[in-house]
């Protein structure tokens, strides 16, 4: 119970001391759109072909998208050293990783929130059909980019070059995650049923939950020196 | 270790190597469907088990690192993480010219290739982290935890891919019995082989780390003087 | 064809000695750099003794 | 007889090779005052990471209040106020305090916030970014944050350093009044006179050993250099 309403209490401070700046929320924001745009260049949307993986390119934005987000969540805590008194907290350093995943989800909801009306229009697509399924896969998919995301945030929050490090650590690491979401939403976008790509959703929960288990298992590990 | 005794395992791999050389070269006959070029297999395969059985000590020493917090874990871990890379080269690169002659094309994005290609970015990964950290102590824990979700994340990558794509020959070793009984047994003949040049590699790295930390409690020394 | 199959062969089997030989060569001008940096420490730290 | 605040025995700490820590033992006695000095480098910050749980130690243990460091009834216990002021500048002055309160489950934390708002003459501008405070009233921010919890282990690093003059007076009186009350508190420091007029103990490290450790003498107070000139220090 404690653990939770730690958890709920990071969770509030990082959403509540982004969005009084939204540095990273904007810098997000823009930048998935204008990968939107620069795809649109590389890949003729209106073709038949391009629609039909075009799917795969929304994960591609929102990767890119995540890691703006993910620089931000352990580094944010730097520049007074509020890390260290996070730390000397009785919260376990697991219910704090997991108030910033929570946090970094819902950001990065909201970033992929606008992109996907917009997505539609670019690229005529219709998606408002499988809303469901769809909001199911997105948050799965989402889940694993996040949980994995703050936990290398947290693992380069010292480092030199963190910038650098966190998209080449995450974006390996990430492959079976994106894999599993780009053809589910392919899938769903081409108007099939989920029930018929039902082993790439168990495959992404299993993805979810292994990851999830690892960083709240070695998140303590990697703050407490 | 006595940089003689490493250079006599160096010696002994090497000639090992060479006599497979030319058991392989010189007595046995061509493939039927392939012609000459399967002998790539000799390197390929044993090198693919090296790898293999390198990344797995990388990842019981990170543990030990972990759990003991002594540094010859983490050196042990490096030692073998950078054999682990250069042998997954060499089945990367020997994989990509057999297959330009067996099926024509460099490179296909088959499962197989695609999966080793990940492990590779995982473990260049992990040893562009280390360059990034200059801390032992911090280096040896935060690289650590990285080992450990980069093997967590192989079979995933592993499992992902091959549902999604797959053209490399099955095992080629067990089940129909595709090869030769006297093929594999060179193949056999070569992995310990290899094991040994890849031994002398990590006792070598093992010996230039424990070097370095003479160098750096010198440096203490002349700093602090 | 059967010229290239041999001649890939070679390729293959040269392209796996190629990458031994050059990541022994980094080794080795990796030993050679820290043993002279060690000598140098040394040759420092003994400098230092002397003098007090 | 009760058992120590603060325990140490034979602790290590390594960076690498390095031992920046060696052999420390010490007892801290409950509501004791101990200023633990040194040179830059001599390892006062690393011991007091190592005391906050910020690090685990190489070798050898540290007990806090009987229980170990990273045990979580420790940690609701233990104050720290480091280097940095560990305050968010995106929020304003309640809600850092507020969000202290609630990570160390404090029963009634409005009230423990409104108080100490109130004790460090913050309360005017509760609602005022920390972005937009002067120096002064971060440091007065900061020492709430840090005693918020009525903690009753301190451990202060450099705490005078840079601080203005009312934040110096804040930090002084709150220190009394929790030493009054049973609380202690370490702190490193290199102001020896603003420290030995708090301090009952005295401690003094060099090159990660502990070469003094003992009551507060006379002479401390009145010649700051001393302890450094006993022990070849100076």
């Amino acid at each position: 119970m404690t653990f939770w309403r730690h958890t709920w209490t990071v969770l509030t401070k990082d959403l509540r001391a982004e969005l009084r700046t939204k540095e990273a929320v904007n810098a997000s924001f823009s930048f998935a759109i204008t990968i939107l745009l620069l795809i649109s260049f590389a890949f003729d949307p209106t073709e038949e072909m391009t629609r039909e993986f075009s799917g795969g390119l929304l994960w591609i934005v929102f990767a890119f998208a995540a890691v703006l987000i993910l620089n931000r969540s352990y580094a944010r805590e730097l520049p007074n050293d509020c890390l260290d008194a996070l730390i000397a907290s009785p919260a376990p350093a697991s219910a704090i990783f997991l108030g910033k995943a929570l946090s970094n989800l819902f950001l990065l909801l909201a970033v992929e929130a606008v992109c996907f009306p917009v997505f539609g229009i670019f690229y005529n697509v219709r998606w408002i059909g499988q809303f469901w399924p769809l909001l199911l896969v997105v948050v799965l998919g989402t889940w694993g980019l996040t949980v994995v995301g703050t936990m290398f945030s947290a693992l380069t929050v010292n480092i030199r070059l963190r910038e650098v490090m966190l998209p080449l650590l995450l974006y390996t690491t990430m492959i079976p995650g994106l894999l599993a979401s780009m053809q589910l939403t392919v899938h769903l976008l081409a108007g099939e049923p989920l029930s018929t790509a039902f082993v790439w959703l168990r495959f992404l929960i299993g993805f979810d939950v292994i990851f999830t288990a690892l960083a709240l298992t070695f998140v303590d590990t990697v703050l407490v020196g | 270790m006595r940089k003689s005794i490493i250079i006599l395992i160096a010696l002994l791999g090497v000639g090992w190597v060479v006599w497979n050389l030319h058991t392989v070269l010189l007595q046995l006959p061509d493939d039927a469907d392939q012609g000459p070029v399967y002998r790539i297999m000799f390197f390929h395969i044993p090198a693919w088990f090296s790898a293999g059985i390198a990344v797995f000590i990388a990842l019981g020493s990170s543990i030990g690192y972990l759990i003991t917090k002594n540094l010859k874990y983490d050196a042990v871990a490096l030692a073998t993480t950078e054999a682990a890379v250069a042998f997954l080269t060499i089945g990367l690169v020997t994989g990509s010219i057999w297959g330009r002659i067996s099926w024509g094309i460099w490179w296909t994005w088959d499962a197989r290739l695609t999966s080793a290609l990940v492990c590779w970015l995982l473990y260049a990964g992990y040893l562009v982290l280390r360059t990034a950290i200059e801390e032992p102590s911090q280096r040896a824990r935060i690289s650590a935890v990285l080992q450990i979700f980069a093997f967590a994340d192989i079979p995933i990558v592993w499992y992902s891919i091959e549902w999604f794509r797959t053209q490399h020959p099955g095992p080629v070793l067990r089940g129909s019995g595709e090869m030769d009984g006297a093929m594999k047994a060179a193949v056999y003949a070569n992995w310990p082989a290899l094991m040994l040049v890849a031994a002398a590699f990590v006792l070598l790295r093992l010996r230039q780390e424990e070097v370095k930390r003479e160098i750096d409690s010198l440096r203490r020394i002349v700093h602090a003087g | 064809m059967d010229q290239r199959n041999i001649e890939f062969m070679f390729y293959g089997l040269a392209s796996a000695w190629v990458i031994l030989g050059v990541y022994a060569l980094t080794l080795l001008t990796r030993e050679r750099k820290i043993d002279a940096e060690l000598k140098r420490l040394r040759g420092l730290v003994e400098n230092r003794e002397e003098t007090k | 007889m009760a058992a120590a605040a603060v325990a140490v025995r034979d602790l290590w700490k390594f960076f690498g090779d390095y031992p920046a820590l060696r052999e420390i033992t010490f007892d801290v006695e409950p509501g004791t005052c101990l200023a633990l000095l040194g040179r830059n480098g001599a390892g006062k910050t690393t011991l007091l990471r190592l005391l906050a749980g910020f690090s685990h130690p190489g070798r050898g243990e540290v007990r806090i209040l009987g229980a170990g460091v990273r045990a979580p009834e420790t940690r609701a216990r233990l104050g720290v106020l480091g280097h940095g002021i560990s305050l968010y500048e995106e929020l304003s002055a309640s809600e850092n305090l507020h969000l202290f309160g609630s990570l160390f489950d404090l029963p009634d934390p409005a009230r423990a916030v409104d108080e100490w708002l109130e004790r460090v003459g913050l309360s005017r501008v509760r609602d005022g970014l920390v972005r937009e405070f002067s120096r002064g009233m971060r440091q007065r921010l900061a020492i709430a944050r840090a005693f918020l919890h009525g903690p009753s282990l301190v451990l202060l690093d450099e705490p005078f350093t840079s601080l203005d003059d009312r934040a110096i007076a804040v930090l002084q009186q709150v220190i009394r009044e929790g030493l009054a009350a049973g609380c202690t508190v370490i702190m490193s420091t290199h102001q020896i006179r603003e420290a030995m007029e708090l301090a009952t103990h005295a401690a003094l490290l060099a090159r990660g050993r502990l070469l003094y450790h003992g009551p507060r003498a006379p002479e401390m107070l009145a010649d700051p250099g001393w302890l450094y000139a006993q022990y070849g220090e100076a």
